[in-house]
């Protein structure tokens, strides 16, 4: 049982660090790139990520049995298509102006390889427990870097961090110096630079790997 | 005149000549030293074994190494001694290998003195059939005196899968420093004419043409008189070319002197054409006329760090040690001693080392000649300037090849012709960022060559 | 003859100036793998072509036919990506089996394609920019994935060079190639607003 | 008849999950399509009524009006009556769109009842580059007041200038003045065509 | 904001002139084109993946077995199959998987059946020189590319031609770091050698062999000088001189071209061998391998240059 | 005795010439065009070249420090980069902006790439393209020459009209678009040629720039390749551009001597770490940046188009090294 229990919980920490979807395995790069201009952008994004993995990693679980091989990658992407459509339904109809904000980036969650990665290689082989544990640690690793990024972008580029449900809510705000306005930060370039020098922090701390 | 002298091919470099240290010192025989090394590889193919033992008496011109391989020459000493021993001997190219070390009594040696007016404008090369000439250039251990040491009796051998119909002797001596080819050009120019017209006969060659670079006036004056007064300006002529580093490669003369090109890792014959340097062509006509083995050759020794720069005539075998004490010895400044010319020449670290049959000059560079960021070893990195493409004489991209080797990505270095590569240091000598370039390539080269061996 | 220009600066806008890679942030994930040596990238390239005809024209026929007509926009996401993830199974089967030497080259890539978000993204772009007939559709959809093409290759150029560069080894691998994206995106940017 | 059978063991799942998430999803679109529909009304009144704040409905007219939108395309405006508690008539509006910078723009632009001043206008879409072309999305900024009460004719837009005067001068924004052409150009082509028809229509007179 | 709301019959403007659905039908709608769309790709999937099938490699499919099977191109392949495939013609390429991580590479190290060594006794490599910068006679200095074949093109720059270099050919050669220049000799270190003989290929001397390890540390015989005895003595402080006491003492030692040898095969530590080891004039015959005893250095001041002739 | 004796690979000896020597020579090309914003930018000018070099040097000095690489400050590549960016900024940016563009340059741009030799792109131009992304405003307020001093180190939007000038090429791109005839616009054409114009720091003087061109020309720090393709490249196209419709296209040698074209196609496009190796590159590389160049100005977005030019060129680099990646002399060997 307690061999279980650790078993579960490390299946979780390794989407947080070791395995991170984003800084590790360097996989479903283009949301990360498009939707970190904002922290709250990068929420959302995150938070329908992890909807659709537990969703996604649950069905798969259980019909991990009775998948045939000719068909298994039409299942995981019909699975995973379906949970992302209600995801971006809920948006449209919760919160419209993120839905507006993140366009076309939620349904393309469907072809995140964070997701169908972690059908082949969890949900397919393990029971629902440890799916779900993986499924929700690696959402949250996720989510904590395009978090992280999507603060860096946001600070650098406006020198604010606001959040909008409603009306604005201006959390943090630096002062007007061009070092805090440097517009190119939300643009393409600053996505990939940021995004770049992040993964080599991050080799950098971990040491480089072969 | 002034048309032939825009003779050339692309690229190439200019560096200091630097000639008049020695140009115009004639040849002058040096006395024989106690001690010769004879290597049992001075020539590119199999190496010989020795036909000598230990305490064997030896006669001058007694042959003491061969190899009943085709590709190869054989041996001769140079003098009238005894083997003190079989060992291993420092070799400018190739490390420690295997040779004979012959004892002299200076005595009973006198310094061999040439003696290139025994021949002259009457000389008939009709008198010896070319078999006969080919025996006499393999019997004499000839081998090509321009630096790459090929045996020369394999080039001049009639093959009739290629046929040689034009003969080309390389008079460009493109290195700076050197003036042995000039010397003697002026020197023995009946000798000369006399090893072209018997190596013409032998290959079967009815064009000869003499590649002089135009800043050797005399030379073409010697060879044009000459020439005239024999009556062979038909077959024989004389193309100036222009004076650029490396002028004197095979490839770039044949492509100065007929405008054709030998293809990419092919050879001369494939062309037709055969390539003798004039050193070569003398040591034929005494080896022909006078079986005389090749057992001397003219030497530059020049530099600044020198006190006697000259022309020597040196028995094979002479340590570079005894030959730099006859010229005075080093001087404090003497940075470099180098086998060869500057651009091409082997730097030695053991002065022990002897001079074999393809060395024609020993080059004492001080540090102000080896240029301070080379000499500091001052390397930065590759700007991309294109200095490198611009100046390969064979069309390279010497940075690509080098970074490749570099980073041991032979399949890169070959995708950019490594092997097509003459290591002539063009690309070495104008680099800003002083980037050993023709070094990596040469280092390229060596680890395909063992990645074959390893593999094959 | 305007519809003629019309389709040619749509093609030319999709190449260069809206470029998936640079502007969309579509295919990173073989922009970033797939860039390491030019003829690979070059495969990838022309499958994701080929991928983004037969995808655009597939969706864009299914969304204007079926999903729109009869109000089933709730659909589009699954219909799109199953019928993605079927035409690329099966026309990978079937390159495999009848043109082995295409598949080689080409073929290999198409697994890679399904999960990649150039495909999708650019049928989706499709419906979001109100594309209402098929030749616009098409030009569209191959004039994304030239742009894909186009991407990539400078990247493999560019990568080819860095790989013998010093860059300091944290940052090798797809650090200094993000970097290098980020660049480039800049670079392009001088194509901005040229064609709209 | 072994055939179906070895098809069915084959792909039943695949069978029934279709079916399922079908029906599923249709039922999640069916539960909020009323309230996704809601959210695009509830932007565009807010956009609106911003600007009108006597408006208390928006009633459609009976008719949609073309509009010549560049490129040999026609496209049919709905325009909005804003009418107060009353039923007094305050104003119109009216959802317009065009290319700006980076992508379509789609804007919401709000006349007074005679269609003779403009009330301004909202950005219900774009996707300007921040930091430049999105500076028009600012409500109350420098950009967007230049507009309100500024003539329903032609507008020009200027480099520099007074942008506190309201006139048919708009400033342009500094560095994105694509952008600020875009919208300019969007409204002179709109404004005049819906206002024209309008008056066609006879909808202008006073009440 | 409440208050301005549209009246009802407003709010359904979008697509009016469509063939619009609503409620239920929109349920049945779905369900049909989704189970439209399933038996469509059942049955063609179906038929292609039989009549479709291509014979793979045995060994390729295993590997793709183990994959994750994501596709996502992050090995620099073009997915998990040409991966696969590479994979299985180069070994070395392990370890490119990064969503499988090690776990992954393990498992395809096992489908490959990687062994780090055959037979009993694991090879590992030997370094056939001892001798430090100042054993050793230098003539010149060398001021060339870094690097032992480069370094080894200039000839004769140290008195021995057969010695290391010291400038780590081998080092760059192996990806476990067991290779360290150590005061201008290449030293291993045991512990982290595998054994996978990738730096024999590194030394342009010949001076790393692969050695059968019988024993844990075995007697080599530190030295590749083929000169004579008293060339090898003026040029090497720990060179072997070829004199044959260590022949002498036992048969596993063997002298040829003034070199001393040891049969790898045939080696057993016995009082013999610890005798030769002993009277070894010059040292030259040292433990090498796991838990071999420091080696203690012999050096003594090389005698003058150029007294090689 | 002979311990003063060096070993190395052949070639024994080699051309005076150092990578420092380059780089020198280049600051020395660019002195006249230094002295010309002196004269025009006042003290200005001169504020924003020293803090551009200090700035550049700074940080390559901290990278190669973080790196545990030898000082390369002494090759004087950093310097180049710091007068270059200087030169391509406008004189009224502040030195907060100025200083962001330097850190950039060296750090990102060159820096992660492995140092001097390996960046893929021009530092510099990369730079002011971050900058023009950044701080559009600041990046396009143009003063007229002689009315910025030291004393005035920032331009905010409230005091810009009193100093700001369209440049020569906003001219031409409002004759484009037909508001303002081209003979109007070359009335400029003096004080284009000389100086006496808006625009960046270092090219308002075309005559400076020739000047420093042919200096490097001379010096063989560059070779003609690169400036002569760029020239006539973009020479000819105005040229066709003029011919074909002459109410609105102003004449080539205003579109050559106006903006950064000067500047560009001696010091710029003619940075060798980014431009192809080869002289059929060097060609090809210099014709795309000039026809890029007049298309940006033509039909894009931008009224100059020098610093996209370089860059979108600098991306195709590789590809064209590779294109002209030539069989050896005596073609390719048979295998
Ligand atoms: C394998 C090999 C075969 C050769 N065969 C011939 C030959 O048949 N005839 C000939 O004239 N030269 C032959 N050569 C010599 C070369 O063409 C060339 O003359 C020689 O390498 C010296 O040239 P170099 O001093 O320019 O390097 C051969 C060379 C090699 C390496
Ligand atoms: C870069 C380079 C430069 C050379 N320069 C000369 C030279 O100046 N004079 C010369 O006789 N041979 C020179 N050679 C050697 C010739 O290529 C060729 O081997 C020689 O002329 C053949 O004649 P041989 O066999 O009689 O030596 C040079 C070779 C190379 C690769
Ligand atoms: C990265 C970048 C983004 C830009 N974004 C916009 C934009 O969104 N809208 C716009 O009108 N101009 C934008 N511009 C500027 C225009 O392309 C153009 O330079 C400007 O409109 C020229 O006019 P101005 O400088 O006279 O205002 C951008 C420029 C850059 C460099
Ligand atoms: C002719 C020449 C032109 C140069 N142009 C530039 C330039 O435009 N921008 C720049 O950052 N560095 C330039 N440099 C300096 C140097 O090449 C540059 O710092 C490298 O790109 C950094 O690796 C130039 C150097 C030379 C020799
Ligand atoms: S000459 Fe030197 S710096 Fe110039 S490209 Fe060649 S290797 Fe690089
Ligand atoms: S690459 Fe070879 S042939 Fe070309 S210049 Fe360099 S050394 Fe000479
Ligand atoms: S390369 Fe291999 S065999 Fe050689 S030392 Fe390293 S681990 Fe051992
Ligand atoms: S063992 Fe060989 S490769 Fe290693 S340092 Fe010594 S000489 Fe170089
Ligand atoms: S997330 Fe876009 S291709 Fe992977």
């Amino acid at each position: 049982m307690a061999d279980n229990q650790t078993s579960l919980a490390r299946t979780f920490l390794a989407g947080l660090w070791q395995e991170n979807p984003v800084l590790r395995l360097i996989l479903g790069m283009c949301p990360t790139l498009a939707v970190t201009t904002s922290v709250q952008a990068a929420l959302t994004m995150g938070a329908s990520v992890i909807f659709v993995l537990i969703g996604s990693n649950l069905v798969v679980s259980l019909m991990r049995n009775l998948l045939k091989p000719h068909l298994r990658i039409l299942m995981f992407t019909l699975t995973i298509a379906a949970f992302v459509t209600v995801a971006d339904l809920f948006l449209k109809a919760y919160q419209p102006a993120m839905s507006a904000k993140l366009g076309p980036y939620i349904p393309l969650i469907i072809v995140n390889c964070i997701i169908i990665c972690r059908a082949e290689a969890c949900a397919s082989k393990n029971g629902l427990l440890v799916s779900l544990a993986d499924a929700v640690g690696m959402g949250l690793g996720f989510t904590g870097a395009l978090a992280v990024l999507a603060l860096v972008r946001e600070l650098l580029a406006t020198g604010q961090i606001v959040f909008e449900f409603g009306q604005k809510v201006t959390l943090v705000s630096l002062p007007d110096v061009p070092l805090f306005r440097m517009a190119g930060m939300a643009m393409p370039v600053g996505a990939f630079l940021t995004l770049g020098l992040m993964l080599g922090l991050v080799k950098m701390v971990t040491g480089k790997r072969s | 005149m002034i048309f032939a002298a825009k003779k050339t091919f692309k690229g190439g470099v200019h560096p200091l000549e630097n000639k008049h240290y020695t140009e115009s010192c004639p040849i002058e025989p040096v006395p024989t030293p106690r001690q010769l090394v004879l290597p049992l590889v001075q020539h590119i193919g199999a190496p010989c074994k020795p036909l000598v033992q230990k305490k064997q008496t030896v006669a001058l011109g007694e042959p003491i190494g061969r190899s009943d391989a085709y590709v190869s020459a054989p041996i001769h000493s140079p003098v009238n001694g005894v083997v003190k021993d079989i060992a291993l001997a420092s070799h400018p190219v190739i490390g420690r290998t295997t040779a004979v070390y012959l004892e002299a009594v200076p005595e009973e040696n006198p310094p061999r003195i040439p003696q290139p007016q025994r021949f002259d404008e009457h000389f008939d090369p009709g008198t010896f059939t070319p078999e006969q000439i080919c025996t006499a250039i393999q019997e004499a251990g000839l081998v090509g005196m321009g630096g790459a040491g090929f045996p020369t009796r394999v080039k001049i051998d009639p093959n009739p899968a290629m046929p040689k119909h034009t003969l080309i002797i390389n008079g460009c001596e493109c290195e700076p420093y050197i003036t042995c080819d000039y010397r003697i050009m002026l020197e023995w120019t009946w000798q000369i004419l006399a090893g072209i017209r018997l190596a013409a006969r032998a290959a079967g060659c009815q064009t000869v043409r003499i590649g002089i670079e135009d800043n050797k006036p005399e030379a073409v004056k010697a060879f044009e008189q000459a020439l005239s007064r024999c009556r062979c300006e038909e077959d024989i002529q004389v193309v100036v070319v222009k004076t650029k580093y490396p002028q004197g490669g095979e490839r770039q003369l044949i492509r100065a002197v007929l405008g054709k090109q030998v293809p990419t890792g092919g050879i001369p014959p494939q062309i037709g054409v055969c390539v003798l340097n004039v050193a070569t062509c003398a040591a034929i006509a005494e080896a022909v006329v006078f079986q005389k083995p090749l057992t001397h050759r003219v030497v530059t020794v020049t530099g600044r760090a020198i006190a006697r720069p000259g022309n020597y005539y040196v028995p094979i075998g002479m340590s570079v040690q005894d030959l730099l004490a006859h010229c005075g010895g080093l001087t404090e400044r003497a940075a470099k001693v180098v086998l060869g010319g500057p651009m091409m020449g082997f730097a030695i670290a053991d002065l022990t080392t002897p001079l074999t049959k393809t060395c024609g000059a020993l080059t004492v560079l001080t540090r102000e000649d080896v240029t301070e960021p080379k000499y500091a070893r001052q390397q930065t990195a590759c700007i991309r300037c294109g200095r490198c493409l611009a100046v390969c004489p064979e069309g390279l991209n010497p940075t690509k090849i080098a970074h490749a080797v570099k980073h041991f990505r032979m399949d890169r270095a070959e995708q950019y012709y490594l092997s097509a590569c003459i290591e002539c240091g063009s690309c070495s000598y104008v680099c800003p960022a002083h980037i050993e370039l023709a070094g990596y390539i040469k280092t390229g080269k060596l680890l395909k060559a063992r990645e074959k061996k390893r593999l094959g | 003859m305007d519809t003629f220009e019309t389709l040619l600066l749509g093609f030319l806008g999709i190449v260069i100036v809206n470029n998936l890679v640079f502007t969309k942030f579509l295919g990173t994930c073989p922009y970033l793998g797939v860039s390491g040596r030019i003829d690979m990238a070059f495969g990838m390239g022309c499958a994701v072509t080929f991928v983004l005809a037969l995808a655009g024209t597939l969706t864009w026929l299914i969304d204007y036919f079926v999903l729109i007509p009869y109000g089933l926009n709730v659909l589009r996401y699954v219909c799109f990506i199953l019928v993605i993830a079927g035409a690329v199974q099966l026309v990978e089967m079937y390159v495999r089996k009848f043109f082995p030497v295409l598949y080689d080259s080409f073929g290999i890539f198409l697994p890679l394609i399904t999960t990649n978000c150039a495909i999708l993204g650019m049928c989706l772009f499709i419906n979001l920019w109100g594309i209402d007939n098929l030749p616009e559709t098409v030009v569209l959809s191959v004039g994304a994935g030239l742009g894909f093409t186009l991407a990539i290759c400078i990247m493999a150029g560019i990568r080819e060079n860095l790989e013998l560069a010093d860059v300091p080894a944290a940052l090798r691998g797809a650090p200094i190639t993000l970097i290098t994206a980020g660049l480039l995106t800049l670079a392009f940017m001088g194509f901005a607003g040229m064609i709209r | 008849m072994s055939k179906l059978r070895f098809f069915w063991e084959q792909s039943w799942l695949l069978l029934v999950s279709s079916l399922v998430f079908g029906v599923l999803l249709a039922i999640a679109d069916t539960a909020w399509a009323p309230r996704i529909a809601r959210n695009e009304v509830e932007k565009f009144t807010r956009l609106a009524g911003g600007m009108l704040p006597e408006a208390k409905r928006f009633e459609p007219l009976a008719s949609k009006i073309p509009v010549d939108a560049g490129k040999g395309k026609t496209v049919q405006v709905e325009v909005y009556r804003a009418v107060d508690d009353s039923g007094r008539r305050v104003g119109w509006a009216f959802v317009c769109e065009g290319s700006g910078f980076a992508d379509k723009i789609k804007l919401v632009v709000a006349a007074d009842a005679g269609f003779e001043k403009l009330a301004g206008f909202g950005v219900l879409s774009s996707n300007e580059t921040p930091g430049f072309g999105d500076k028009i999305t600012i409500p109350g900024g420098f950009y967007q007041k230049q507009f309100v009460g500024a003539p329903a004719g032609t507008l020009t837009l200027v480099k520099t200038g007074d942008a506190e005067r309201i006139d048919g001068e708009i400033v342009a924004i500094s560095g994105a003045t694509v952008t600020s052409q875009a919208v300019v150009d969007i409204l002179n082509r709109y404004v005049s065509a819906v206002r024209a028809a309008l008056q066609e229509q006879g909808l202008l007179t006073k009440e | 904001m409440g208050t301005r709301l549209l009246p009802e019959e407003t709010c359904e403007n979008a697509g009016t002139d469509m063939i619009a659905a609503t409620g239920m039908q929109v349920v049945w709608l779905s369900a049909l084109l989704l189970t439209g769309l399933g038996v469509v790709f059942a049955v063609v999937l179906l038929a292609a993946s039989i009549k479709l099938k291509v014979q793979e490699d045995p060994k390729v499919e295993q590997i793709h077995a183990v994959l994750p099977k994501v596709d996502c191109g992050a090995c620099g392949f073009a997915g998990c199959s040409s991966y696969a495939k590479a994979v299985a013609a180069d070994a070395s390429l392990i370890g490119r998987c990064s969503p499988g991580g090690a776990a992954t590479a393990a498992k395809i190290a096992a489908v490959l059946n990687l062994q780090i060594s055959e037979g009993g006794a694991p090879k590992r490599p030997i370094i056939h020189c001892r001798a430090c910068r100042q054993d050793k006679t230098f003539y010149a200095e060398y001021r060339g590319i870094e690097g032992c074949t480069s370094a080894n093109a200039q000839p004769n720059v140290q008195a021995c031609a057969f010695g290391c270099l010291g400038f780590g050919g081998c080092v760059r050669r192996c990806r476990f770091d067991a290779i360290h220049i150590i005061d201008g000799l290449a030293v291993i270190d045991y512990d982290k050698c595998t054994g996978c003989g990738a730096c024999v290929a590194g030394c342009p001397r010949g001076l790393i062999e692969m050695v059968p390890f019988t024993h844990e540390p075995m007697l080599v015989v530190a030295c590749s000088s083929r000169e004579n005895g008293k060339t090898t003595r003026a040029m090497c402080a720990v060179g072997c001189i070829g004199c044959g006491l260590c022949a002498r003492q036992s048969d596993v030692f063997t002298v040829k071209d003034n070199l001393a040898r040891v049969d790898y095969a045939r080696y057993q530590p016995s009082e013999a061998t610890e005798t030769a080891r002993q009277k070894c004039p010059t040292k030259v015959i040292v433990f090498r391998g796991k838990g071999a005893p420091a080696d203690e250095k012999v050096s003594k001041a090389p005698a003058a240059a150029g007294a090689a002739s | 005795m002979f311990s003063q004796i060096i070993v190395s690979p052949a070639p024994h000896t080699s051309q005076n010439l150092t990578t420092r020597r380059l780089m020198a020579d280049v600051l020395i090309g660019l002195v006249p065009a230094m002295v010309a914003s002196a004269v025009f930018f006042r003290f200005r000018a001169v504020l924003v070249i020293a803090v551009c070099v200090a700035a550049c040097l700074l940080s390559e000095w901290i990278c190669n420090r973080l790196r545990r690489k030898p000082n390369s400050l002494g090759d004087l590549s950093a310097a180049v980069t710091g007068v270059i960016l200087a030169m391509s900024l406008p004189p009224a940016v502040p030195l907060s902006v100025a200083v962001i563009g330097s850190v950039f340059a060296i750090v990102i741009v060159k820096m992660l790439f492995g140092g001097l030799g390996n960046n893929v792109f021009n530092p510099a131009m990369a730079a002011r393209a971050f900058l023009t992304a950044s701080f559009g405003a600041a990046m396009t307020t143009w003063t007229v020459p002689a009315t910025i001093d030291s004393a005035m180190p920032t331009v905010q939007a409230s005091n810009v009209e009193a100093v700001t000038q369209a440049t020569p090429l906003a001219w031409s791109k409002m004759a484009l678009k037909g508001q303002a005839t081209p003979e109007q616009v070359h009335a400029q054409l003096k004080d284009v040629f000389w100086g006496q114009v808006g625009g960046c720091i270092g090219e308002t003087s075309a005559a400076a720039l020739l000047l420093g061109g042919l200096y490097l020309l001379v010096r063989k720090t560059i070779t003609c390749h690169i400036p002569l393709a760029v020239l006539l490249s973009a020479g000819i196209f105005a040229a066709v551009g003029r011919l074909l419709k002459p109410d609105v296209f102003v004449r080539p040698d205003f579109h050559l001597f106006g903006g950064g074209l000067m500047l560009g196609a001696f010091f710029i496009a003619t940075d060798p770490v980014t431009a192809p190796l080869s002289v059929r590159g060097k060609w090809l590389f210099g014709i795309g940046v000039g026809l890029l160049i007049m298309l940006i100005r033509v039909v894009g977005e931008y009224p100059e188009g020098v610093m996209y030019a370089v860059l979108i060129m600098n991306a195709f680099t590789p590809l064209i090294d590779r294109l002209c990646h030539t069989a050896p002399v005596g073609g390719k060997p048979h295998v």
